[in-house]
């Protein structure tokens, strides 16, 4: 059932280094450091507020946003500060993209929530482009067929797992480098589950990509690298297989037997 | 040509402004240039804000100016100098000639405005030229010179975005100035007053009956006590004797008890009680509440009560804040986890007994708040007291008795007479604060408790 | 000199009138009428402010801030007219507009009550022919012969003109039939006033607003009661309440036109000199009040009571002519 | 009930449900269960019918006030006026003609014509201007003798509506008797101005100060406060400086409106020096009360707008600016037009702060601008309920009635927007 | 680590038979039938949104809460109809006890917390009795010690762990016969986890349990008996060794090994 083929690469997309986050007074990462590298999915997994998901928006600063909070460290986008002052984190967030908990499609026609990111980053120069984009970022999400007979209805009234791929096509549309995840599938059922599971399979290579997971037979069947957060550090980072079958750390092996969590 | 018309022209200059930096950061774009920051239309705005913004403003300015320098230039003409010396005669045949300057139509009341007319038209026409001109000169220099910006790098969004901003921010500023409009109107006279009336006097005296006869630099007559009295019992006591009970209770009805179609009809409904205006409470009250309540007063035996009394007033501002305090009660029971009223029920507890022992008591503290909100909001109402409850400023319990509240005095002090130099103009002002001071600290305390509780559930 | 005082702003084109509430209904009634007759007119700005305020108002100065005109329903007292003068408001023309009485009434279901000005003073003051404070509570208190009820009076506040002409003219009569007041008069002018024009402040008297007319419905419903108003008011309210005969004279338009009843009055308009070739329509607002009051005039039909016709012929003068008040006769 | 009791348990009683104090027991506690739900029912019912009640007293009172009685006149205009060609009453000389007419003469030579010296009783006192408006409107009747109905005095049209003094009582009879008195619709109630005769006044005057101060109060009050409100919440750094916005604006929508009123005086008045009893003061100073209450419920809206929607967009990318004006804003549009409007709704009906800058003066012709005097529709209705004149109960209570039309349909408005774009998310 | 001391009862204390909710339109139990008796502790498991809280509340008709609420079919408590007309609510929830995922203690003391339930139902007739009742419950609750010596203070002052556990002694105060419990450790810590499972060991026998749980291996280490929810119908009900090592039905296998939910 896992899929073990680990890839070594050579150079990584993105490395943190020694990562701090701080919501206040209380800190949240306590030194966190890790590579991700294009040809791999990883997954973090670790019980409910150990921070997985804290620490994937600072991939992207998305926690620019929380007034409290406070990032340290180091975090390079092909080897570039993200956290400098030069980096503009709206580019930024154009280069790593995001997929969040529950589908969040805007209230606009399907068209729209795909091509909003093109148009505000002026990436199609006339309609036929932006048409292309948009009908390439839904192939490319599994979605197309589904919908290409009512681009006009609302994103809203998609089901819940095609809201989420709509998302997914939304966040592929600006091109990404890198593509995180936050529990994708933990508001989906099993089959709309499978189809997300299925399309990351697909998208592996392209992008990089970084998912959170509370399922840890998921994150078994979609990545390739795994990480272990337990209370604000990372505990273990490694093959997924190799987590698996024989983690290195007790609280490891505890948390997937399940023994908390 | 007219303000307006030059507003209209820079405006439609804006638009060329926006077209032109707009097509012109799109050729970068088109011309492949590796990195473009802002889209096109980011520089559009950028250079139209530039054209439009400096001239609009200086217009403004000037619209306020110009007349004066055009009053100048008529001034110094000869004919002027055999205008009247009084400045207010002077003043009306000016504006006169001004006015008939614009419309010649009009009635001529001064004859000397008639000659006047016509320099007033030159001096006009030339300040608006001068004024059109400056503005325009204005525009084009704004323009050009972020039309000289635009550059792939140039980041015209966050030159945009921070206008915005700037723009975002001065509105909120507007509340601050408000506020301390308001505190220095009120402390500035009040001070005055105090110059006249000892502030202990003022706060604990217990007679009230001003008059503008100062003795020995004191006015007399400015215990405020009576007042006080008045003002709380009836916003605090018989409003609120009324409103707790019928909006609690109306609360607790329409959320737990009725049916979602009831709840749907009856809330609205009950709202239209706070959306009433107030003078047609008070009218309501004086005209028909009142004569009621005297009537049957002396049919019980009380043959002294007033027909404006206490209870008319209080009885009627009660029903006004029916919908406040039920609102406030709805929202804070809301606030309390169902979990809770699960929680009891799963006890095998009655309906009533969870609301009576769980939810009532889980929410008090929400909806101790929203009844000092009520309170705040009683205390401050003032054309139904002015309209219902009399000015005899009377210490007594008796609600068939005739009060005068803080705010029907500060009506009564200030309708139409502005003298602001006599003890009683300033009376009102020193009335406000005080009523500006309890109101403030009533709602401090209030959402504070209501803040506390929130928390408590969050 | 000043720019601003050159800009429009400080010039209007209509006129502005403040002061006695006993006045505005016939004032509000002579701007309506000024407008219908030239509906190009604009249409003049009335507020009661009461005639003490009134005077304050305007005598605050001269200019377009400043009212034209002032309604008063006593005349000017010195002490004004000085502060007139030193604001320089310089030129000011009086107007007499005819007369009012200050009217006791209750309602008609009430029992009925007869007064003398002695009674009245005694119910009223704060402190009887000086004996200390007013202990009276019910009228026999005062006279037994009086109905027994409460003594519950309805009278203006302290502001308006009512109140004093209640002071000046009905309390000191009363007053003074106490020979030993009445020596004081002479003597200590102050100790005299403070007797014979002070008003009780316990519930036996209420303030009413001094432009309320909600009094008169107030006494409809509370018969007991007894306010005191305008004449006219009572006239315009006839179906409801009654006069309340002082000495044996009843309020009435007989009654007061000849000064037979104790309460009667004059009622003045005050103009500025200044304003009246500034202010559009002054002169012909002046003129349309002293038509309205004239015998069969429409002020008269609601409550006013005509001046004689010298008198009118006379203001008619002063306006034309802008005789100014000199000052010496006021108190 | 033979739940097996494991030996542990020592202090156990089983409870015995259906024994008879039990069942009492649970009687009562049910009956004060009914007794609790009627009287929340009570006191829905108590509120609801003081609003009925309220409404009723109004409604019943006011309706009279749509009414007009009026009664005949004939008047023979050329025969007053000599005659009057027919080129006179065209283009320019028209105006010059009609007011070259003393219809003020004419009205009451024909009174006394038609009902005596004392006819004049019959009609309002300002019933000729009725007549002057008929002419002009309709300048041909210049040219012939024609029966006019004009407005009857204020004491006749309460006897023909209700009861008034015997002698109108009679007077009415004798008119009726002659088929010279009706009703009619009150037209002049809703295009005319304030006046001392109950039947001629009309609420179009302080109606139109009413909106002229609601348009000064929206333009201000509206842009400012959604502004200040995006700020607030959706940019505003958490210092001390922006906590001081806030509770300024917390407070100044708990402030007594009254005392906007006092700061409206001190300030514009006083200070600024701007003209007393205009509506721009007016407006200036409602807008200062009601900026707040936009301010919260513009917050409220945008705080209801799900973080996700905006996780969303800037996860694309998008600038803080770009995410509330392409997002947010449009979402919470509906919220912030309902706060608004209940906000405009309350500075319609306020009276107050107006009192105390002077806008009760008294005046007969509606404004013009934003400078000139002005009233307001809800201090009309004050200064109408302290009029003497009794004709002018039924006024008062028929402007309240269009009030209340208009505050109750916005009020409509607000919560029709409220359910029908509510959004849960 | 499973407790496999499968016991066999022979008289159900509950039994419901081809029950179904529904929420409006919507079905959410579609013909459950299942047996509960005083011996065992039952679990119910199943993924999110199955229906197992649903159908759980049928037992003590807390579902008579939700207006839109509606069930079919017949439950029985010691062979009575709870639907019936003649089965008074009141009572039933006093010996139909119920204790809820989230801790719900009522912001009172902690001995008021206890009292409530037999002060509405009157069960004590003096204050020395409803001492009496307060101290055993806490101690069956094994909070006694804990709390002994500040009855006054505030039931919500406690920490989680605590707070359910007075939860579960406000529940027992009323002397039940059957306790519900919908997932009473989600929102707890490992540690409070472990003494509300302890606990739930203590109280088998002498109240009927019924316990909804995520944690599979907490089902396994709690439960004797265990049912299987998926899409509003029970998939498979049986003794809790055999559900976990050799379940019957290819879904409940399927969920077992972590392929959803
Ligand atoms: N906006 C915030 N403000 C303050 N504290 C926060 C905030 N967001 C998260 N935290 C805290 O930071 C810690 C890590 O939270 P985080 O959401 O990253 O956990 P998580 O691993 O994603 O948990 P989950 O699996 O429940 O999503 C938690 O203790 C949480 O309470
Ligand atoms: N009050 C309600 N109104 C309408 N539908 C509801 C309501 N409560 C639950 N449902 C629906 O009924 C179905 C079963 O819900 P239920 O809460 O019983 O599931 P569950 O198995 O307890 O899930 P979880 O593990 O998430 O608690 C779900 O589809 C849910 O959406
Ligand atoms: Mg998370
Ligand atoms: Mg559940
Ligand atoms: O007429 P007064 O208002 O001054 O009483």
């Amino acid at each position: 059932m896992l899929d073990n083929t680990a890839t070594t690469s050579t150079k990584s997309k993105m490395s943190a280094r020694d990562v701090k986050v701080f919501y206040g007074e209380k800190q949240a990462i306590k030194g966190v450091s890790i590579d991700i590298d294009m040809d791999n999915v990883v997954a973090f997994i670790g019980p409910s507020g150990c921070g997985k998901s804290t620490f994937l928006r600072t991939l992207n600063r998305m926690n620019d946003t929380i007034p409290i909070a406070r990032v340290e460290g180091d975090i390079t986008l092909d080897g570039e500060n993200i956290y400098s002052s030069s980096m503009d984190v709206v580019q930024l967030r154009a280069r790593v993209g995001m997929v969040f908990q529950k589908p969040n499609p805007f209230p606009k026609s399907i068209y729209d929530n795909v091509a909003y990111g093109p148009r505000i980053h002026g990436l199609a120069p006339n309609k036929a482009e932006l048409d292309q984009i948009v009908e390439n970022s839904l192939v490319r999400a599994g979605l197309w067929n589904e919908v290409k007979d009512r681009l006009q209805d609302s994103g809203t009234a998609l089901s819940g797992g095609q809201q989420q791929r709509l998302c997914i096509a939304r966040a592929i549309a600006v091109d990404p480098e890198v593509i995180l995840m936050d529990e994708p599938c933990s508001a989906l059922d099993p089959i709309a589950t499978a189809k997300i599971e299925e399309l990351i399979h697909e998208l592996r290579g392209r992008y990089a990509i970084v998912i959170v997971t509370h399922n840890m037979q998921q994150a078994a069947r979609v990545s390739q690298k795994t990480a272990f957060f337990h209370l604000g550090t990372m505990v273990e980072y490694g093959d997924t297989s190799d987590i698996f079958t024989n983690p290195r750390e007790e609280r490891t092996r505890d948390y997937i037997t399940g023994r908390y969590g | 040509m007219t303000t307006t018309a030059i507003f209209f022209l820079i405006a439609g200059l804006g638009l060329i402004t926006w077209v032109f930096a707009r097509a012109r950061a799109g050729r970068f774009i088109q011309s492949g240039v590796a990195s473009v920051h802002s889209l096109p239309s980011y520089h559009g705005w950028y250079a139209a804000m530039w054209a439009v913004v400096p001239a609009v403003l200086f217009l403004l300015v000037w619209s306020t100016v110009a007349p004066a320098l055009g009053s100048y230039q008529v001034l110094e003409s000869p004919l002027a100098a055999q205008l009247p010396t009084d400045a207010f005669e002077r003043a009306a045949i000016l504006s006169e000639a001004r006015a008939l300057s614009r419309n010649p139509d009009l009635k001529v009341f001064n004859d000397a405005a008639v000659q006047l007319a016509p320099l007033y038209s030159a001096a006009d026409s030339r300040y608006a030229m001068i004024g059109a001109l400056a503005a325009f000169l204005l525009c084009f220099a704004g323009g050009a010179f972020a039309f000289t910006r635009i550059r792939p790098d140039f980041r015209a969004r966050t030159q945009v975005e921070r206008t915005v901003m700037l723009g975002l921010l001065l509105a909120s500023l507007i509340a601050i100035l408000a506020t301390l409009g308001i505190v220095a109107s009120l402390i500035f006279e009040t001070v005055r007053f105090f110059n006249l009336v000892s502030p202990f006097e003022f706060l604990f005296g217990l007679q009230w009956n001003p008059s503008d006869k100062i003795v020995d630099g004191q006015a007399t007559g400015f215990g405020a006590v009576p007042l006080f009295w008045g003002t709380v019992f009836i916003g605090a006591i018989i409003a609120m004797l009324v409103a707790i009970p019928l909006g609690l209770m109306s609360a607790v009805y329409l959320t737990q008890y009725a049916s979602a179609n009831v709840r749907k009809w009856m809330k609205p409904i009950l709202e239209i009680l706070a959306g009433v205006p107030t003078v047609v409470y008070g009218y309501f009250a004086a005209l028909t509440v009142a004569p009621a309540l005297r009537s049957f007063a002396v049919s019980i035996g009380i043959t002294d009560a007033s027909s404006e009394s206490a209870l008319a007033a209080g009885l009627v501002m009660g029903v006004m804040i029916i919908p406040f305090v039920s609102s406030m009660a709805d929202d804070s029971i809301a606030a309390v986890p169902g979990s809770m009223r699960d929680g009891s029920l799963a006890m095998g507890a009655t309906k009533s007994e969870t609301i009576k022992q769980v939810l009532i008591p889980a929410a008090l503290p929400g909806v101790v708040g929203g009844v000092l909100l009520a309170v705040s909001r009683a205390i401050g109402e003032t054309m139904i007291v002015v309209m219902a409850a009399g000015l005899a400023a009377n210490l007594t319990a008796n609600p068939f008795a005739s009060v005068t509240t803080v705010t029907t005095q500060i009506v009564q002090l200030l309708t139409g007479d502005t003298d602001f130099n006599s003890p009683m103009t300033l009376a009102a002002f020193a009335l406000g604060l005080t009523l500006f001071v309890v109101t403030l600290l009533l709602n401090i305390v209030a959402l504070q408790i209501v803040k506390k509780y929130r928390e408590a559930y969050d | 000199q000043d720019p601003a005082s050159t800009n429009e702003g400080s010039s209007r084109s209509e006129i502005r009138i403040v002061g006695s509430s006993t006045v505005f209904p016939f004032a509000k009634k002579v701007a309506e009428e000024f407008v219908n007759f030239d509906p190009e007119r604009r249409s003049p700005i009335l507020e009661s402010t009461g005639t003490g305020g009134g005077v304050e108002l305007f005598c605050a100065g001269v200019g377009a801030n400043t009212p034209d005109i002032v309604n008063a329903s006593r005349r000017m007292k010195k002490s004004e007219f000085e502060r007139c003068q030193a604001n320089g408001v310089d030129g000011i023309i009086e107007i007499v507009i005819g007369f009012d009485g200050i009217a006791l009434a209750q309602a008609k279901n009430g029992p009925r009550i007869t007064l003398t000005v002695e009674e009245f003073y005694s119910a009223l003051a704060a402190q009887p022919f000086g004996k200390g404070p007013n202990k009276a509570i019910r009228w026999p208190d005062i006279n037994p012969a009086l109905p027994d009820t409460r003594i519950n009076i309805f009278g203006p506040p302290a502001t308006s003109g009512t109140r004093d002409a209640l002071e000046e003219i009905i309390m000191e009569k009363g007053c003074k039939a106490d020979p030993a007041i009445k020596a004081l008069s002479d003597s200590n002018k102050e100790k005299f006033e403070d007797i014979c024009h002070s008003i009780r402040t316990d519930q036996a008297y209420t303030d009413t607003g001094e432009n309320d007319n909600l009094i008169v419905q107030k006494l409809s419903t509370n018969p007991d009661a007894v306010g005191i108003f305008s004449y006219s008011y009572l006239a315009d309210n006839a179906d409801t309440v009654r006069g309340v005969p002082i000495g044996g004279v009843e309020p009435s338009y007989a009654t007061i036109e000849s000064g037979e009843y104790p309460g009667a009055r004059t009622l003045y308009f005050y103009v500025k000199k200044k304003h009246v070739d500034v202010i559009p329509g002054l002169r012909e607002y002046v003129a349309e009040f002293l038509r309205g009051g004239e015998h069969e005039g429409y002020l008269t039909r609601i409550g006013l009571i005509a001046a004689p016709e010298k008198v009118r012929a006379e203001m008619l003068g002063r306006i034309k002519s802008l005789t100014v008040l000199d000052g010496t006769e006021l108190k | 009930m033979s739940a097996s009791n494991p030996p542990a348990a020592t202090a156990s009683r089983k409870t015995d449900w259906m024994g008879d104090a039990m069942q009492r027991r649970i009687a009562r506690r049910y009956a004060a269960e009914r007794r609790f739900k009627f009287f929340g029912l009570a006191a829905v019912a108590i509120s609801s019918l003081f609003l009925a009640f309220l409404l009723v007293v109004m409604v019943g009172n006011g309706a009279k006030g749509f009414i007009t009685t009026e009664a005949t006149l004939t008047v023979d205009l050329p025969a007053a006026t000599g005659s009057i060609s027919p080129d006179q009453l065209t283009g320019p000389r028209l105006s010059a003609t009609m007011a070259s007419i003393d219809v003020r003469r004419i009205f009451d030579q024909a009174v006394q014509a038609q009902y005596g010296k004392d006819g004049a009783r019959y009609f309002a006192t300002t019933a000729w201007t009725a007549l002057r408006d008929q002419l002009i409107d309709n300048p041909n009747l210049v040219m012939g003798k024609t029966r006019f109905w004009l407005p009857t005095s204020s004491d006749i049209d309460r006897a023909a509506k209700d009861r008034s003094t015997p002698e109108a009582e009679a007077d009415y009879a004798v008119l009726t008797q002659k088929g010279d008195v009706r009703q009619s619709f009150n037209m002049q109630f809703l295009t005319g101005s304030d006046g001392t005769d109950p039947a001629r006044v009309g609420i179009w005057g302080a109606l139109k100060g009413s909106l002229i101060t609601m348009v000064v109060t929206l333009f201000l009050a509206f842009p400012v406060g959604v502004l200040a409100a995006v700020y607030l919440e959706e940019y505003a750094p958490k210092n001390r400086f922006t906590d001081l916005i806030e509770v300024s604006i917390n407070n100044l929508a708990a402030v007594p409106s009254i005392i906007f009123g006092l700061l409206g005086l001190a300030v514009f008045l006083q200070f600024l020096s701007m003209p007393r009893s205009a509506a721009l003061v007016g407006g200036l100073t409602l807008a200062l009360m009601t900026m707040p209450v936009i301010v919260i419920a513009a917050r409220n809206a945008i705080k209801a707008v799900p973080p996700s929607i905006r996780e969303a967009a800037m996860g694309v990318g998008a600038s803080p600016v770009q995410v509330v004006f392409h997002h947010v804003l449009p979402l919470a549009i509906p919220g912030i037009m309902t706060g608004t409007i209940i906000g405009m709704a309350r500075a319609l009906g306020e009276t107050a702060p107006l009192l105390m800058i002077g806008m009760r003066a008294f005046t007969t012709t509606p404004p013009d601008g934003l400078t000139d005097p002005a009233t307001v529709l809800p201090v009309q209705i004050f200064l109408w309920s302290d009029e003497v004149n009794r004709g002018f109960v039924e006024k008062t209570s028929a402007a309240i009635i269009v009030l209340l039309v208009f505050l109750l349909s916005m009020n409509a408005i607000a919560v029709y927007l409220r359910n029908r774009f509510e959004t849960r998310w």
